[in-house]
């Protein structure tokens, strides 16, 4: 059979079919975290393996020698991985992974949305089927999973590890159901407040190098003021514990403590115990949320109306 | 296409649009109007990025006051000034795009392919967008608001900085564009010479208000009173022969102007070239350009 | 007849770039950092004041109260040298360098920026008259803001010591005031040079600042360096003033077959040649400035 | 005598090839200069303005070499085609600041710059800051800037880039008026429609190559081997086919077609100048009426694609 011969246009007439809004917010936000994580970023994929390493070193060197805990019902022993480690995930989290979480954050926030003002594709993505806080959840996304991946993840690992040693008994998690609540509330918890001051700073200051230098001077160099101002008032006598609110990193370890249930302790110095009341806590740290948050919609929303 | 009922815009004490009402019709449309006069402002308002103060608007017969984000979907933007990312590929981006779009991959990256080829990138679709010349990252910019298959496109200022060949290649694109795949375009610029060209509709406005709208193949047809004749050889010869003929021929930017009376003044026009032995390079009767229209219209 | 020309030009052309480049220099929100900055240790100063204020001791002479320390030392001998410490370390040293890295980038590199220096390119001047004028007007500027911020200094961390303190060390202040004065014609100069030839001047500058002034500066061959002549003012100021200084003390000496020998420069000399180096690196930018093709 | 000569220029900047061997003579009057992006043109004015020296050749402008007779620059203006502003100032300030430096007293050249700046329409707007100006206020102030000296030549890179349709209306006539005073002026436009308007006198560049200079008609009839299309249409649509047949008597008319739909006939000629003076005769003498000739070919846009376009491998 001979085939007909045929003639088609050169350039059809297209109808794409669309998905829904949440699933392109999601694509775009998963892009993102794999751009982020691709071979590209050889600093954020050292800085991720560096935390890891720190987290599982602290675990592995920990459970030889003897650290505080508090006994569980079931096996009356001090052992490190027989103990319910409440403070061991608090050390961790606010120890030396405290400052390779900031900097994780401050290098990878940082080109999110600057680089999109920098050469102003801000204007094409917000002519897309999105509207503002869409574009603003879709660039939050990457930088919540990335620091996710270095917060909860690492402490599930030590956790699933103690529940293999404690014989992988389903008792064991019922029993320590907070305690992984707790460790994912904290993982998200942090990772969703660094994400949210980091675009911040990448709206504001839209140049990425820059806005990741601010980024990092802001939250460390408002942490040594403090520290060192509230040492200075301590000795004095005439200390306030609520100066600690005004410093970034303080104010989530104080909420950290909070979610954990432990006793409130602090820094390097070692002080312990603070007095502040748990509203005024909560408030100041709604208070810089609900205004960075507002700050970047406003920023954007300026973009939209100017040329 | 668009319908706009009485849209109002103030910035603080500014006001961009005021009391602006006008109905689009389909096809391809040109805006036309001074700095500020307010085309940037209505077409943002059309694509949903700004609200309006007060007033409603309806673009493709749904109203922009419920719907400012949805409609998005039927509707590409391609803005005036340089917004491409310079790290990715052409493919690349227009595939993120697409993405963004809410289309799916494979069919973002056919229809890639597909755009791409038919505005004639090659090869160099692969490279990097820094290293594109002018030309090229405007047709870039012109794909990625085509990639969805819209049904309305905004083109703002298409030609602007463009040298007069990679000019004449995106008008005869966008000049194609109806043709081929039905979508309509309301194209904004300062380049007249584009709207005629391209334009079936014109619509002109000045301090926020609708000041024209008309169809361009009516406006380009009025013909004015003045023969322009070009003539080779001595031109003193040829106004003598034509007085003779109680005719007063000025002299006007390109050769002479020559009023019209009746058809019998073009035979008196080629009787003095005759009479005088020149060569008659030019008569034609002149229609309205767009530039008068618009300085008529505008000053 | 070149000369008196360029000269009569001069009562239009001075007047309108002195009051436009002084404007972007003092307007320029990073010369307002680096002031805060130079002023921080101030603050220092009356934080000192307040806190040891009630201990010191004094006694009136011809109804003057001079303040003493707990040792029975001078306390104006004590707080001058903190000054002179603070200004020839950190303002001339630090803060004046990097204040003529700026000005100079400012002044010239922004032009070339901004690309009004085609349009002034095309104007019936020199390149000399063009850069010269600039490079008064940032001497003008750095040396009014170094110096001011000197005097404040000056009476900020003197105050400890009581008026009696302010006025006995006035000499000091004229010293620094000197030294902070040819610091900018010299060291504007230079980086008035760089910004004319090259496109960052900022790094060059630095580059310059790092391995020329501080490296070379203390070496067998210091006399190829800015910081040499600085230092020999100082140095001779302050042995005029009759402070018992050493060359030694300034890095003012070289090793001659095991021999320490002092080659401080007279301070004369050292001004001289300081004015020498700005007038001649502006000639040299001028003619960089001339020849560039844009 | 030409104002502006230049002769065999050769400029490289770097490796990279700016113009070479261009020589042309600029008389008194408007001159456009054309070509695609990157051809050569801001370095030809570069040249002429005196900011750069070339690699060969010579330019001479009013009699002297502008790179190193910096005197003479008060005769020259130009509007450079990026923006190039203080823009702390405002444009009172601008237009004035760079008049001092043109060795005005403060008094006159204020009262200079008001003159100019308001003759361009900026009244209301000259005491702003610049900051604030949108592109066509721009434009407007870098031409009030270049001219308000009144220099005998004017250099003009892309004046109406940006502009809306009435600055580009209001500087085109300003053009105009001060070529009739006798002034050069070279204008670079990417809008050949714009360059139509203003001036028959164009130099074409391409590959920093000179393709062609001098008045475009004379261009074109340089262009002879390429043939030309006329278009002729009679008033009585009866008379098309006759006057088709006739024509194709004649052996300089290659071919005829006819369009009933436009009533116009389509004739090509290579042998243009024989055909002008032909047609009127044929015409009186056949008693045919026509309302037009014209010919598309003659238009720049036409000139620009055919130069540009096509030839360079001929």
């Amino acid at each position: 059979m001979k085939e007909k011969a045929q003639v088609s246009e050169r350039f059809r007439e297209f109808k794409a079919e669309l998905t829904s809004r949440p699933s392109i917010v999601m694509g775009m936000g998963l892009r993102g975290f794999l751009r982020l994580l691709s071979l590209k970023n050889q600093w954020i994929l050292a800085l991720v393996a560096l935390i890891w390493l720190w987290t599982l070193g602290f675990y592995v060197l920990l459970s030889t020698g003897d650290y505080p805990c508090q006994n569980l019902e079931f096996w009356d022993s001090s052992d490190f991985k027989r103990c319910q480690p409440l403070v061991y995930y608090n050390d961790l989290g606010l120890g030396g992974v405290r400052l390779f979480l900031v900097t994780l954050a401050a290098i990878s926030s940082s080109g999110l949305i600057a680089n999109d003002m920098t050469d102003k594709s801000l204007h094409l993505y917000l002519s897309r089927p999105i509207s503002r806080l869409d574009y603003l959840i879709a660039r939050f996304i990457p930088v919540f999973l990335l620091l996710m991946c270095v917060t909860a993840l690492p402490n599930l690992i030590v956790y699933v590890n103690q529940w293999g040693e404690a014989g992988l008994e389903f008792d064991w998690i019922k029993n320590h159901k907070w305690l992984l609540l707790d460790i994912l509330i904290l993982g998200s918890f942090y990772s969703a407040s660094y994400s949210i001051i980091g675009l911040t700073f990448s709206t504001a200051i839209n140049r990425e190098s820059w806005a990741a230098g601010a980024f990092f001077l802001f939250v460390y160099g408002s942490a040594i003021i403090i520290e060192i101002f509230y040492l200075v008032m301590l000795e004095s006598g005439v200390g306030d514990d609520r100066i600690l609110l005004l410093s970034v990193i303080h104010l989530l370890d104080i909420i950290g403590f909070y979610i954990f249930g432990t006793q409130p302790f602090f820094t390097a110095f070692g002080l312990e115990g603070i007095d502040i009341a748990d509203i005024e806590v909560f408030g100041v740290f709604i208070l810089i949320i609900g205004s960075c948050g507002l700050f970047v919609n406003w920023m954007i929303s300026q973009m939209e109306a100017n040329k | 296409m668009i319908e706009a009922r009485n849209v109002i815009k103030k910035y603080g004490a500014v006001t961009a649009l005021d009391d602006f009402t006008v109905d689009i019709p389909e096809g391809k449309i040109g805006i036309l109007g001074p700095n500020g006069a307010g085309k940037s402002t209505f077409v943002k308002i059309a694509l949903g990025l700004i609200r309006t103060t007060s007033g409603s608007i309806t673009v493709l017969g749904e109203d922009l006051d419920r719907n400012t984000v949805d409609i998005r979907r039927k509707i590409g933007y391609m803005p005036e000034h340089d917004c491409i990312p310079n790290s990715m590929t052409g493919v690349e981006f227009l595939i993120e795009m697409g993405l963004v779009t809410g289309m799916s991959l494979q069919s973002a990256t056919q229809r890639t392919h597909e755009i791409l080829g038919h505005l004639m990138m090659g090869e160099e679709k692969y490279r990097k967008i820094e290293e594109y010349s002018g030309g090229m990252r405007q047709k870039i910019k012109l794909a990625q608001g085509l990639i969805h298959g819209p049904e309305v496109i905004f083109l703002d200022e298409p030609t602007s900085g463009l040298d007069p060949k990679a000019r004449q290649e995106m008008l005869e694109t966008i000049n194609g564009l109806t043709e081929v795949s039905g979508t309509n375009v309301l194209l904004s610029t300062h380049i007249l010479q584009d709207v005629e060209t391209v334009c079936d509709h014109v619509i002109i406005v000045n301090n926020g208000k609708l000041q024209m709208q008309e169809n361009v193949k009516k406006l380009m047809q009025r013909q004015t009173d003045v023969i322009q004749v070009r003539i080779g050889g001595s031109t003193e010869d040829f106004v003598k022969q034509l007085k003779k003929s109680g005719i007063t021929a000025t002299s006007g930017g390109r050769g002479l102007h020559v009023p019209y009376v009746n058809d019998k003044t073009f035979e008196q026009i080629v009787d003095s070239a005759v009479k005088s032995n020149c060569q008659l390079y030019e008569m034609e009767r002149t229609t309205v350009t767009m530039d008068n229209v618009y300085l008529e219209v505008v000053d | 007849m070149e000369i008196s020309n360029v000269f009569n030009r001069s009562k239009n052309l001075f007047p309108p770039i002195l009051k436009d480049c002084s404007q972007r220099l003092l307007v320029n929100p990073l010369t307002w950092v680096l002031v805060v900055i130079m002023l921080l240790p101030c603050f220092l100063g009356l934080w000192f004041y307040y806190e040891f204020s009630d201990e010191r001791q004094f006694e009136e002479v011809d109804g003057e109260k001079v303040y003493y320390d707990n040792n029975g030392g001078l306390l104006h001998v004590e707080l001058r040298e903190a000054f002179l410490n603070l200004s020839s370390l950190f303002i001339v040293k630090f803060i004046g360098v990097l204040l003529a890295i700026m000005f100079s980038s400012e002044l010239i590199n922004e032009e070339f920026n901004r690309k009004t220096m085609q349009i002034l390119r095309t104007t019936p001047i020199m390149s000399l008259e063009i850069i010269f004028y600039r490079y008064v007007t940032g001497v003008l500027c750095m040396f009014g803001i170094l110096a001011s911020s000197s005097i404040i200094m000056y009476i900020v961390i003197m105050l400890g010591s009581g008026i009696h303190g302010i006025i006995e060390e006035l000499e000091i202040l004229w010293l620094v005031i000197k030294i902070v004065l040819f610091e900018s014609i010299a060291f504007l100069g230079i980086f008035c040079l760089i910004s004319a030839y090259f496109e960052r001047p900022f790094l060059l500058g630095i580059v310059y600042w790092i391995i020329w002034e501080m490296i070379v500066s203390g070496t067998q061959y210091q006399q190829i360096t800015v910081s040499h002549y600085l230092e020999s003012i100082l140095f001779d100021g302050l042995k005029d003033i009759g402070w018992s200084v050493t060359a030694e003390d300034y890095g003012l000496t070289k090793i001659v077959n095991n021999e320490v020998v002092n080659i401080a420069t007279e301070p004369i000399t050292a001004m001289l040649v300081m004015i020498g180096i700005g007038l001649g690196t502006v000639v040299w930018g001028a003619r960089g400035l001339g020849n560039r093709q844009f | 005598m030409s104002e502006i000569i230049l002769n065999q220029v050769t400029k490289n900047y770097g490796k990279v090839q700016g113009i070479s061997e261009i020589s042309i003579n600029v008389d008194p009057g408007l001159t456009g200069i054309l070509g695609p992006n990157g051809a050569g043109k801001s370095t030809m004015m570069k040249m002429i303005l005196g900011l750069a020296r070339p690699s060969m050749g010579t330019v001479t402008v009013m009699g002297k070499d502008p790179f190193t007779d910096w005197e003479q620059r008060n005769k020259i203006g130009f509007v450079p085609e990026f923006d190039c502003f203080y823009e702390h100032m405002s444009g009172l300030d601008y237009v004035s600041y760079f008049l001092r430096m043109h060795n005005y007293e403060k008094q006159e050249a204020e009262e200079m710059a008001r003159a100019s700046l308001s003759e361009l329409g900026l009244e209301d707007s000259m005491e702003r800051k610049i900051r604030t100006y949108s592109k066509g206020m721009r434009q407007k102030t870098k031409v009030a800037r270049a001219t308000v000296f009144d220099p005998e030549i004017l250099i003009m890179d892309e004046p109406f880039q940006g502009a809306d349709p009435s600055t580009r209306h209001l500087l085109m006539n300003k053009m105009k008026e001060w070529s009739e005073k006798g002034k050069t002026i070279m204008i670079s436009s990417h809008i050949l429609h714009d360059v139509e308007n203003l001036t028959d006198r164009i130099i074409l560049i391409n590959n920093g190559r000179m393709l062609a200079s001098g008045d475009r008609h004379e261009i074109r009839k340089l262009m002879d081997h390429i043939p030309r299309q006329i278009k002729v249409s009679p008033i009585d649509k009866a008379n098309l086919r006759i006057l088709a047949k006739r024509m194709l008597d004649e052996e300089w008319v290659r071919a005829a077609r006819v369009d009933e739909e436009q009533g116009e006939i389509l004739l090509e000629t290579d042998r243009a100048e024989t055909f002008y003076l032909e047609l009127p005769k044929i015409l009186q003498k056949e008693k045919i009426a026509v309302t037009k000739i014209n010919s598309d070919d003659d238009s720049l846009d036409s000139l620009y694609d055919k130069i540009v376009g096509g030839s360079q491998w001929k």
